[in-house]
C-alpha cells in the first residue's frame, strides 16, 4: 500500500470520559498523529451505527467509538448499550469485509491520556497499513 | 476403572513411598486409580528461592503442558507439588503476558486449561466422604489424630481454594468418617520450617517443636500429614525437643492416606507401615480394636 | 379528454410485480377508460422498437419494477425515462434493489463461476462463461453486460416516484395509479401507496416488555400469534419498515421482511434495524452480548433482504 | 438524489420535499492564539484565511488571548458590528471556556446556542508537532464546529418546578443534622429511619473521641431537637418503599410498620416488657443482653415510648398471646393496639438526602481471628457497649464468657481491613481513634490491667487526634506493637495472641483475656436497595458514589440526590456531621427558588414519524420516554432527560433527535472531517 497515504478517521468520542482523556493527553503534551478528528457526543450511546456506517461511506478509512470503561457510564449504562450496538454491527461490517481494525470500540477513561494517545497511534498505523478504504469509490468501479 | 491422572513428585519415588504407596492402594481399594501421568518431572519446588520469577515456572509449566494433553485434571499428594503446581495454572490463567513468555521458552503450550487436584479434593469432592465411609472395613474407632496441615495446601488461600485457610476441616472431616476422634489444636496451620531446616535448623527447629507440644497438649496421640517435608521436619524436630526437654513422649507421624488405608481394611505393610509404626498407632487408640 | 397513456415494463425482477399489477383485473380494465396502454412486454406483443420509435415523453406514466443488474436493464431504462413524462420505480427491486440486489454480497466472477462451472446440475465440459460479444459465422453475436453491482433503478435515471413492496399489495396499487392519472400529483420524490410511518403503528399484535435474550429462527418455534414477533426472539423488520401492506406476513404469524423500505427520516433501513435490534438485547456484559448477537446469522441477509442496493454500504469490499 | 426537479411531470407541482433546508446564519470565527500555546504550532492567519472561504462565514478574525477581557470584548462588538447570527470560537477545549463565550455571546444578545467552540489546542497544538499537519487539523475543526452552528438551534433552559420539601432517609446523626439544619431554614423535612427510634450508631457508642465527652449527652438533645421540630415530620419503622420524578419532584412511597403502641398515651411504665414471653438478643447492646419482644430501644430513645417488633412477638395475627395487652390496659394506660396496621405514605419532595450510615464487617468471615468461637473475643462495638454506662456491665469491663475482670487485653487494630485478598480492601478510619480510646478507658477502669495494640500504622488525621492518639500510648500499662496478629487461638483454656512485633523483629505471644477487633465499616445493609430506587450509583464496595470525588462530594451523581455520613464512604463524626450540614445546604441551595434550570439539550420526538414501536423506552436510563395514551406515539419528559442521547441511536424511525446534536449535525460534521 501507498507508504505516504494518510488515513482519515473520524473519533466519537464520549464527553465525560474520552473527549476528557483526549483533553488530558493535550495537557500532558503528550504526541500521536493528526490523522483522527474527534467529534464531542455527550454518551457513546449516542452513536448510531448508521451514522458510522455513513462515515464510511462518506469518505472514513476509519472510525473510532470511545466511552467511559463499563460501570462508569455518567448515563448509568449508555456504554453497555453502544456494546450491543457495536457487537452486532461488528459482525455485519465482517460480511461487508470491512476489516475490524478500521471500526474499534475502545474504553478511555477522563484519566486515560496516554491510553487515547496509544489509540490513536495503534489505529492510525494499523489503518494506514490496510490502506485507503474510498468506499464511494470502490462502489462505482465494481459497478 | 474410574482413574486419576497422577503427578507423583520425586520425595513420593524416594523418600516418601509409604504415601504414594498408600494412596495408590486406598485408591484401588475405593475403586480407582491413580494412574502415572506421562513424562513427569521435578514440579520445581525447591527452586522456589531462585530469584528469576520466570524460571521457576518453567517446570511446572513444562508439567501442565504435558498433563493435559492426557486429560483436563491433575491429582497430586505431596502438598508441596500441589502449591506449586495449582499456583502455576492460576498464574498461567491470570497473567497471560508472562506466560507467553514461559510457553516460548518451554516451546510448549499451557495456558491453564488443567484443574489441579489434591488426594483430598478427590476423596472430598469426586469421590465422596459418604462413599469412603461406606468403604471403610476396620473403623479406626476412637483414634485420637491431629491433623497437620502447615502452610502449603491452604495458602495462600486466593490461589488454593482447598479450604479455610485458618480453620481448615477437610482433614478432619475424613478422619471422622475413618472412626477417628480428630484432635483440634492451635498449631495445625503453622509452618514446620520448610526448608529452614536444610539452612538454618536453629530456626526452623522449635517452629516444627511447637507444633508437637502444641498437638501433644491438646490431646493427640499421633499426627497426620500430607507433606513429606512436613514429616521430616517435624520428626527430626521430635528427637531433638526430646533432648533439650528430656520429653520421651513419641509423637508419631503418618500420612493421612495410611490412616485411610488402615480403616479400608488394607494390610499395613502393603501401606508400609512398619511394626514400629503399627505398634504406635495401636497404643494410641483405644485397645482392642486393630 | 384525451386518455392518458400508460407504459409498464421490467428489468431484473421476478415478475412478481407484473402479477400483482396484472391482478387488478375487472380494475385494470376501467382504467382503459381513462387511460391506454402503449407498452406492456409482459402481456402484450411489445419491442422494443416500439418504444423507441416513440417520440420523448409520449408516454405519460410508466413503471418500471425490478432492479438495473445489467446494461440491457440499464439501456431500456434510460429509453423508458426518455420517453415518459413520469417515471414510478415500482416495487422494492426498482425501488431499493429488492432481492437481486443481494448479489451485491459477491462480484460477478464469483456468480459465473457458481453458476456455470460449480452448480452440481451445470454441464459446461468446456467452462465457457458467458462473454458480451462473441464471433459465430452468424457474424458477431452480443449479450448485455452482467453487472457486479446491482443498482436502484434511480441510480441509473431520474425516478419521480416510488412504490414499495415486494410486490406492491393490490389496493395500493389500483389507488397508486388512479392517483397518478387523475392527479393532483403528489411532490416528486415521494414514495407512494405506502405509509409513513413504521410497520409497528399498524401492527395488532401485544407488546410486553423490549427485550430479546435469544434470537429465534422461524423454523425454530410456532409464534405465538397474540405477541410481538420481537419480543418472541424472532427478528421482524417492522420497526424499521415501512407500513401500508397490510401486514400480510404479520398475519401469517411470519415476520416482517422489510420489502416496504425505510422510513422516511431513516438513514438506513438495515443500520437502524440493526441498532434498534441490538440496543433491546437483554445482556450486560461483553461475554451474554456476543452470545445474542452470534444469532444473527447472516446480519446483511437479514436487514438488508430488499434494501441492499438503496443501502449506505450498496455493496461489500470485494 | 432525490433533490433535482426535473423531469417532464405536466402537472404543476410544489417544490422538493426532501431538500434539507439549511438556515443561512451569519457565522462569525474567531481563532485564538493563546499566546504561543497555539499559535506555536498552528498557523493561525491561515487558519482564519481558510475560515473566511466557508459558506455562511462572514466574518473571521484572530486575537493573542480570546478569553482575555479585551478578546471578549472583541468577540462581543463584531456580534454587534457584524451583525452575526452565530459564532466558532477556535481555542482550548469546551471544558476551559465554553460557558464563558456561551455567556458573551449571550450578553451580546445571542441565543447561547449560537456558540461553538472548536478544540485546537488539547486536541490540536498540544498534540502534534508538525505545524502543517496541526493547522490542517485546526482547519477541520473549525469546519466541524461551523457546520454544527448554523444547524443549533436556539433553545431556551428549561425551567421545572421545585417541591420545597426535603426527605432524609437515615435517623442516625447524619440524618438528624441534615434534617435539622433543613428544618431551621424553615422548609418541610421528612425523616425516614428504619428502626424504632432515631439516634443510630452515635448512640451505641459510650464516649467520643478526642474529647472523651459522653456520646449519647451531646446527642440525645439533637435527638429530642428533631423530634420536636415543628418542621420535620418523623417516620420510624419506616421504609422507602418507591421513588419516582426528578430533581425538585420526586414522588416517595413510604411504608411504616406501626409500633403498636400510642405514643401519645405510653408513660414507658415498663409493664408491658416485664409480662412479655419473648425474648432475644439486644441489637442496641450488640446482642450482649436480651429485650423483650416490646421494649424500649434505649434509655434516651425518641419517642420517649415503648414500641412491638412484629417479627418476635409470638404471633399478632392470629393473636397468639397479648399478654402485654393485659398488663398494659391493667397497670397501664392502655395504650397496646395489637390489631394496627402498616400505613403507607406518599408525599412530594424536591431533594433526597441519603444517610443510610454503616454497619460492621462480619467478624466470624475473619477466622485467623477465632471470633466466634470464644465469647471473649469480640467486636470493637461489643466492646463499646460495655464501656457504656448504659451497656450489659454498666460500664464494667468484664470478660463475656465468665465475667471475672480483664488483667490482659489485646486490641487488634485494621482486623480484616487494609486486605484486598481475604476482607476489605479499604481504611475504616476511625479505629485507630477509637482503639486509642478504647485502650485509654480500658486502663482508666482496670488500672492495673494491661493492654496491648496491634497496629500497621497509625492514621489520627483530625483536630487534636495526633495528640490524643500519643497520649493514649504514653499511659503505661498501654503497649502499642506495631504488626499484624496471624492467629487468635484458645488452648488449655486460655486465649492466646500470636503476633509479630515489626519494630523488634520478634514474634510475640500473649495471653489475653479479651480480645477486641476492630472491624471495617460497610455500608448499611439495605442501601443497595435504596440506590436503585433512587437511581443513584454505588461505589464498588456498595457505599454512595459521589458526583465528583473533589469537587461535588455532597451530591449523587443523579441530580437531586444528596449524600451524607457513613453511607457514602467511613467517616468519623465530625466529618459526617460537617457533610450532613453541606448536604443540607445543597439540599436548600435547589429549595431556594421556586423553579430550577435544566439544560435544553435534550431529545425530542417528531410525532407524525413514530409509530410507537416502543423501542426507546427501556433505552432510557431516566425514564424519561413513554407512549402517550392517546396518540400511541413517543413522548419526552424534558425535564427528566439528561441527553445522553442513547435512545436516538435505538430509534429505528429516526423520529427522534438529540437537540443541537441531531444526526444533521452529526454527519455535517463527519463531512467536514472526510471531505477536507
Amino acid at each position: 500500500m501507498a507508504t505516504n497515504f494518510e488515513p482519515k478517521i473520524v473519533g466519537f468520542l464520549c464527553r465525560w470520559c474520552s473527549y476528557a482523556g483526549a483533553d488530558l493527553a493535550g495537557t500532558n503534551r503528550m504526541k500521536y498523529p493528526s490523522n483522527i478528528s474527534s467529534i464531542r457526543v455527550n454518551c457513546s450511546g449516542r452513536i448510531d451505527p448508521t451514522l458510522v456506517m455513513k462515515a464510511l461511506a462518506l469518505g472514513a478509512d476509519g472510525v473510532l467509538i470511545a466511552g467511559c470503561h463499563p460501570g462508569d457510564c455518567h448515563y448509568t449504562n449508555g456504554n453497555i448499550k453502544t456494546l450491543r450496538r457495536f457487537k452486532l454491527l461488528q459482525k455485519m461490517f465482517d460480511q461487508f469485509g470491512i476489516e475490524r481494525e478500521r471500526v474499534r470500540l475502545e474504553w478511555i477513561s477522563a484519566a486515560e491520556g496516554d491510553r487515547y494517545a496509544q489509540v490513536v497511534r495503534s489505529m492510525t498505523e494499523q489503518v494506514r497499513s490496510l490502506g485507503p478504504l474510498n468506499w464511494k469509490n470502490r462502489v462505482e468501479l465494481t459497478a | 476403572m474410574q482413574s486419576y491422572l497422577y503427578f507423583p513428585g520425586c520425595t513420593l519415588r524416594t523418600m516418601a513411598k509409604d504415601f504414594d504407596a498408600s494412596a495408590k492402594a486406598s485408591a484401588r481399594a475405593l475403586g480407582f486409580e491413580l494412574k502415572d501421568m506421562e513424562g513427569w518431572l521435578c514440579c520445581g519446588a525447591v527452586f522456589s528461592n531462585v530469584n528469576d520469577n520466570l524460571m521457576v515456572k518453567a517446570g511446572p509449566n513444562r508439567i501442565l503442558s504435558r498433563a493435559q494433553n492426557e486429560g483436563n485434571t491433575l491429582t497430586t499428594l505431596c502438598a508441596g507439588c500441589y502449591n506449586v503446581l495449582k499456583r502455576t495454572t492460576f498464574h498461567a490463567a491470570h497473567t497471560p503476558e508472562s506466560q507467553q513468555a514461559i510457553n516460548t521458552f518451554n516451546e510448549e503450550t499451557f495456558n491453564g486449561g488443567v484443574e489441579v487436584l489434591h488426594f483430598l479434593e478427590v476423596l472430598r469432592d469426586r469421590v465422596g466422604f459418604d462413599a469412603v465411609e461406606k468403604a471403610v472395613r476396620t473403623p479406626l474407632k476412637g483414634l485420637p489424630v491431629g491433623a497437620y496441615y502447615g502452610c502449603l495446601l491452604l495458602r495462600p488461600p486466593g490461589e488454593m481454594k482447598l479450604d479455610d485457610p485458618n480453620r481448615p476441616s477437610v482433614m478432619e472431616d475424613l478422619f471422622t468418617r475413618l472412626g477417628c476422634t480428630p484432635i483440634d489444636y492451635p498449631a495445625r496451620t503453622q509452618c514446620c520450617g520448610s526448608y529452614l531446616s536444610v539452612s538454618s535448623p536453629e530456626h526452623s527447629e522449635p517452629l516444627a517443636r511447637d507444633i508437637m507440644r502444641s498437638a501433644r497438649n491438646s490431646g493427640a496421640r499421633l499426627l497426620a500429614v500430607s507433606c513429606p517435608l512436613c514429616k521430616y521436619n517435624l520428626e527430626t524436630s521430635h528427637d531433638g525437643a526430646a533432648a533439650t526437654t528430656g520429653d520421651e513422649e513419641y509423637l508419631p507421624i503418618v500420612y493421612f492416606t495410611q490412616l485411610l488405608g488402615l480403616a479400608l481394611g488394607l494390610d499395613p505393610q502393603q501401606l508400609q507401615l512398619d511394626a514400629h509404626q503399627m505398634q504406635r498407632i495401636r497404643e494410641a487408640q483405644a485397645p482392642g480394636v486393630l | 379528454m384525451t386518455k392518458q397513456k400508460l407504459a409498464f415494463n421490467w428489468a431484473s425482477s421476478c415478475g412478481g410485480c407484473e402479477i400483482a399489477i396484472f391482478e387488478l383485473g375487472t380494475k385494470l380494465v376501467e382504467l382503459t377508460s381513462k387511460a391506454e396502454i402503449v407498452f406492456w412486454p409482459a402481456i402484450m406483443d411489445y419491442k422494443y422498437q416500439d418504444l423507441e420509435a416513440m417520440p420523448d415523453g409520449n408516454i405519460d406514466i410508466a413503471f418500471m419494477n425490478g432492479a438495473i443488474q445489467n446494461s440491457e436493464n440499464e439501456h431500456v431504462a434510460k429509453m423508458l425515462r426518455a420517453k415518459s413524462k413520469i417515471l414510478v420505480a415500482f416495487g422494492a427491486c426498482a425501488h431499493m434493489g429488492g432481492i437481486p440486489a443481494l448479489a451485491n454480497t459477491t462480484t460477478r466472477e464469483e456468480i459465473f463461476t457458481n453458476s456455470y462451472k460449480e452448480t452440481p446440475t451445470t454441464v459446461n465440459p468446456e467452462k465457457t462463461l458467458p462473454q458480451t460479444k462473441v464471433q459465430a459465422k452468424e457474424g458477431e453475436l452480443s449479450i448485455p453486460e452482467f453487472y457486479s453491482t446491482v443498482k436502484t433503478l434511480d441510480q441509473v435515471v431520474d425516478v419521480d416516484y416510488y412504490v414499495p413492496g415486494c410486490p406492491p399489495v393490490g389496493e395500493q396499487v389500483s389507488k397508486v395509479i388512479t392517483q397518478l392519472v387523475e392527479g393532483p400529483l403528489p411532490p416528486k420524490g415521494t414514495v407512494l401507496g405506502a405509509s409513513e410511518r413504521s410497520l409497528c403503528y399498524e401492527c395488532k399484535r401485544i407488546r410486553d416488555e423490549r427485550k430479546i435474550g435469544k434470537i429465534i429462527r422461524t423454523y425454530q418455534t410456532i409464534p405465538d400469534p397474540q405477541k410481538c414477533l420481537l419480543e418472541q426472539g424472532i427478528i421482524c423488520m417492522g420497526p424499521a419498515t415501512r407500513g401500508g401492506c397490510g401486514s400480510v406476513c404479520l398475519d401469517a404469524n411470519m415476520p416482517c421482511r422489510g420489502c416496504y423500505g425505510p422510513l422516511p427520516k431513516a438513514i438506513d433501513q438495515g443500520g437502524k434495524m440493526l441498532a434498534a435490534l441490538s440496543s433491546i438485547f437483554d445482556a450486560q456484559n461483553e461475554e451474554d452480548i456476543q452470545k445474542i448477537a452470534d444469532g444473527v446469522l447472516d446480519p446483511i441477509g437479514t436487514f438488508y433482504r430488499f434494501s441492499m442496493s438503496r443501502s449506505l454500504m450498496r455493496r461489500t469490499k470485494k | 438524489m432525490l433533490t433535482r426537479c426535473k423531469g417532464f411531470a405536466k402537472h404543476k407541482r410544489q417544490e422538493c420535499c426532501e431538500m434539507s433546508t439549511t438556515p443561512t446564519k451569519r457565522v462569525g470565527v474567531f481563532v485564538c492564539h493563546c499566546g504561543l500555546n497555539i499559535a506555536g504550532t498552528v498557523n493561525v492567519n491561515e487558519v482564519v484565511e481558510r475560515a473566511k472561504k466557508q459558506k455562511g462565514v462572514v466574518f473571521a478574525v484572530d486575537h493573542k488571548y480570546l478569553c482575555s477581557e479585551p478578546g471578549q470584548a472583541l468577540v462581543k462588538d463584531s456580534i454587534k458590528q457584524q451583525h452575526l447570527d452565530a459564532v466558532v470560537i477556535a481555542a482550548c477545549s469546551p471544558a476551559m471556556h465554553e460557558t464563558t463565550f456561551k455567556n458573551v455571546v449571550h450578553s451580546a444578545g445571542l441565543n447561547r446556542y449560537n456558540c461553538e467552540i472548536a478544540n485546537i489546542r488539547e486536541q490540536g497544538s498540544w498534540v502534534h508537532d508538525d505545524h502543517e499537519k496541526a493547522t490542517a487539523k485546526s482547519h477541520i475543526a473549525v469546519r466541524q464546529a461551523i457546520e454544527k452552528v448554523k444547524l443549533n438551534e436556539a433553545l431556551q433552559p428549561i425551567t421545572v418546578p421545585v417541591t420545597r420539601r426535603v426527605l432524609v432517609i437515615g435517623g442516625g446523626i447524619a440524618g438528624i443534622r441534615a434534617a435539622l439544619d433543613v428544618a431551621n431554614a424553615g422548609y418541610e423535612v421528612y425523616l425516614v429511619e428504619k428502626s424504632g427510634t432515631i439516634g443510630g450508631r452515635m448512640a451505641q457508642l459510650s464516649e467520643t473521641f478526642p474529647t472523651l465527652d459522653c456520646s449519647t449527652c451531646i446527642l440525645g438533645p439533637l435527638m429530642v431537637e428533631a423530634y420536636r421540630h415543628p418542621n420535620i415530620k418523623l417516620f420510624r419503622l419506616s421504609k422507602v418503599e418507591e421513588v419516582k420524578g426528578y430533581i425538585g419532584n420526586f414522588k416517595v412511597t413510604v411504608r411504616q410498620e406501626p409500633p403498636y403502641v400510642d405514643v401519645a398515651k405510653c408513660n414507658a411504665c415498663g409493664e408491658c416488657a416485664k409480662v412479655c414471653p419473648a425474648e432475644v438478643p439486644n441489637e442496641f447492646d450488640m446482642g450482649l443482653t436480651w429485650r423483650k419482644a416490646i421494649y424500649t430501644p434505649f434509655a434516651q430513645a425518641v419517642p420517649p415510648a415503648y414500641v412491638l417488633d412484629s417479627k418476635n412477638c409470638l404471633g399478632l395475627l392470629p393473636q397468639a398471646c397479648g399478654e402485654c395487652k393485659k398488663a398494659c390496659d391493667k397497670f397501664g394506660t392502655s395504650c397496646i393496639n395489637l390489631d394496627a396496621w402498616p400505613q403507607v405514605h406518599e408525599f412530594e419532595v424536591g431533594a433526597i438526602i441519603a444517610a443510610t450510615g454503616y454497619e460492621l464487617y462480619d467478624a466470624t468471615k475473619l477466622t485467623e481471628y477465632g471470633y466466634g468461637t470464644h465469647p471473649d473475643i469480640m467486636t470493637s462495638l461489643e466492646f463499646e457497649r460495655m464501656l457504656s454506662a448504659s451497656g450489659p456491665t454498666s460500664g464494667e469491663i468484664r470478660c463475656p464468657s465468665d465475667g471475672h475482670t480483664p488483667k490482659e487485653i489485646v486490641f487488634i487494630q485494621c482486623a480484616g481491613q487494609r486486605e484486598p485478598e481475604t476482607g476489605l480492601p479499604y481504611c475504616s478510619k476511625i479505629c485507630c481513634m477509637y482503639t486509642a480510646r478504647h485502650a485509654m478507658m480500658f486502663h482508666h477502669k482496670v488500672p492495673d490491667g494491661q493492654a496491648y495494640v496491634f497496629y500497621m500504622d497509625i492514621r489520627a488525621g483530625g483536630k487534636g487526634y495526633e495528640e490524643f492518639v500519643k497520649r493514649c500510648q504514653e499511659e503505661k500499662g498501654l503497649l502499642y506493637l506495631r504488626g499484624r496478629v496471624a492467629k487468635v487461638f484458645e488452648e488449655n483454656g486460655k486465649l492466646t495472641v500470636k503476633g509479630v512485633d515489626t519494630l523488634s523483629g520478634k514474634t510475640v505471644e500473649i495471653n489475653a483475656d479479651i480480645v477486641v477487633l476492630a472491624v471495617g465499616m460497610i455500608p448499611s445493609s439495605g442501601s443497595h436497595e435504596l440506590a436503585s430506587k433512587l437511581k443513584a450509583s454505588l461505589d464498588v464496595y456498595g457505599f454512595f458514589a459521589e458526583a465528583h470525588p473533589k469537587l461535588r462530594p455532597l451530591e449523587s451523581p443523579t441530580a437531586g440526590i444528596y449524600i451524607a455520613g457513613a453511607g457514602h464512604a467511613p467517616k468519623d463524626i465530625p466529618d459526617t456531621v460537617a457533610q450532613a450540614s453541606g448536604a443540607a445546604s445543597k439540599a436548600l441551595d435547589l429549595l431556594s427558588s421556586p423553579t430550577l434550570e435544566r439544560e435544553p439539550t435534550v431529545a425530542k420526538v417528531t410525532g407524525e414519524l413514530c409509530s410507537g414501536c416502543g423501542i426507546c423506552i427501556p433505552i432510557c436510563p431516566y425514564t424519561a420516554l413513554g407512549l402517550s395514551p392517546t396518540t400511541k406515539v413517543a413522548e419526552v419528559s424534558a425535564a427528566l432527560c439528561e441527553g445522553c442521547g442513547t435512545c436516538i441511536a435505538s430509534c429505528p424511525s429516526g423520529a427522534l433527535s438529540l437537540r443541537n446534536l441531531t444526526d444533521e449535525q452529526i454527519l455535517a460534521m463527519v463531512e467536514a472531517i472526510v471531505a477536507s
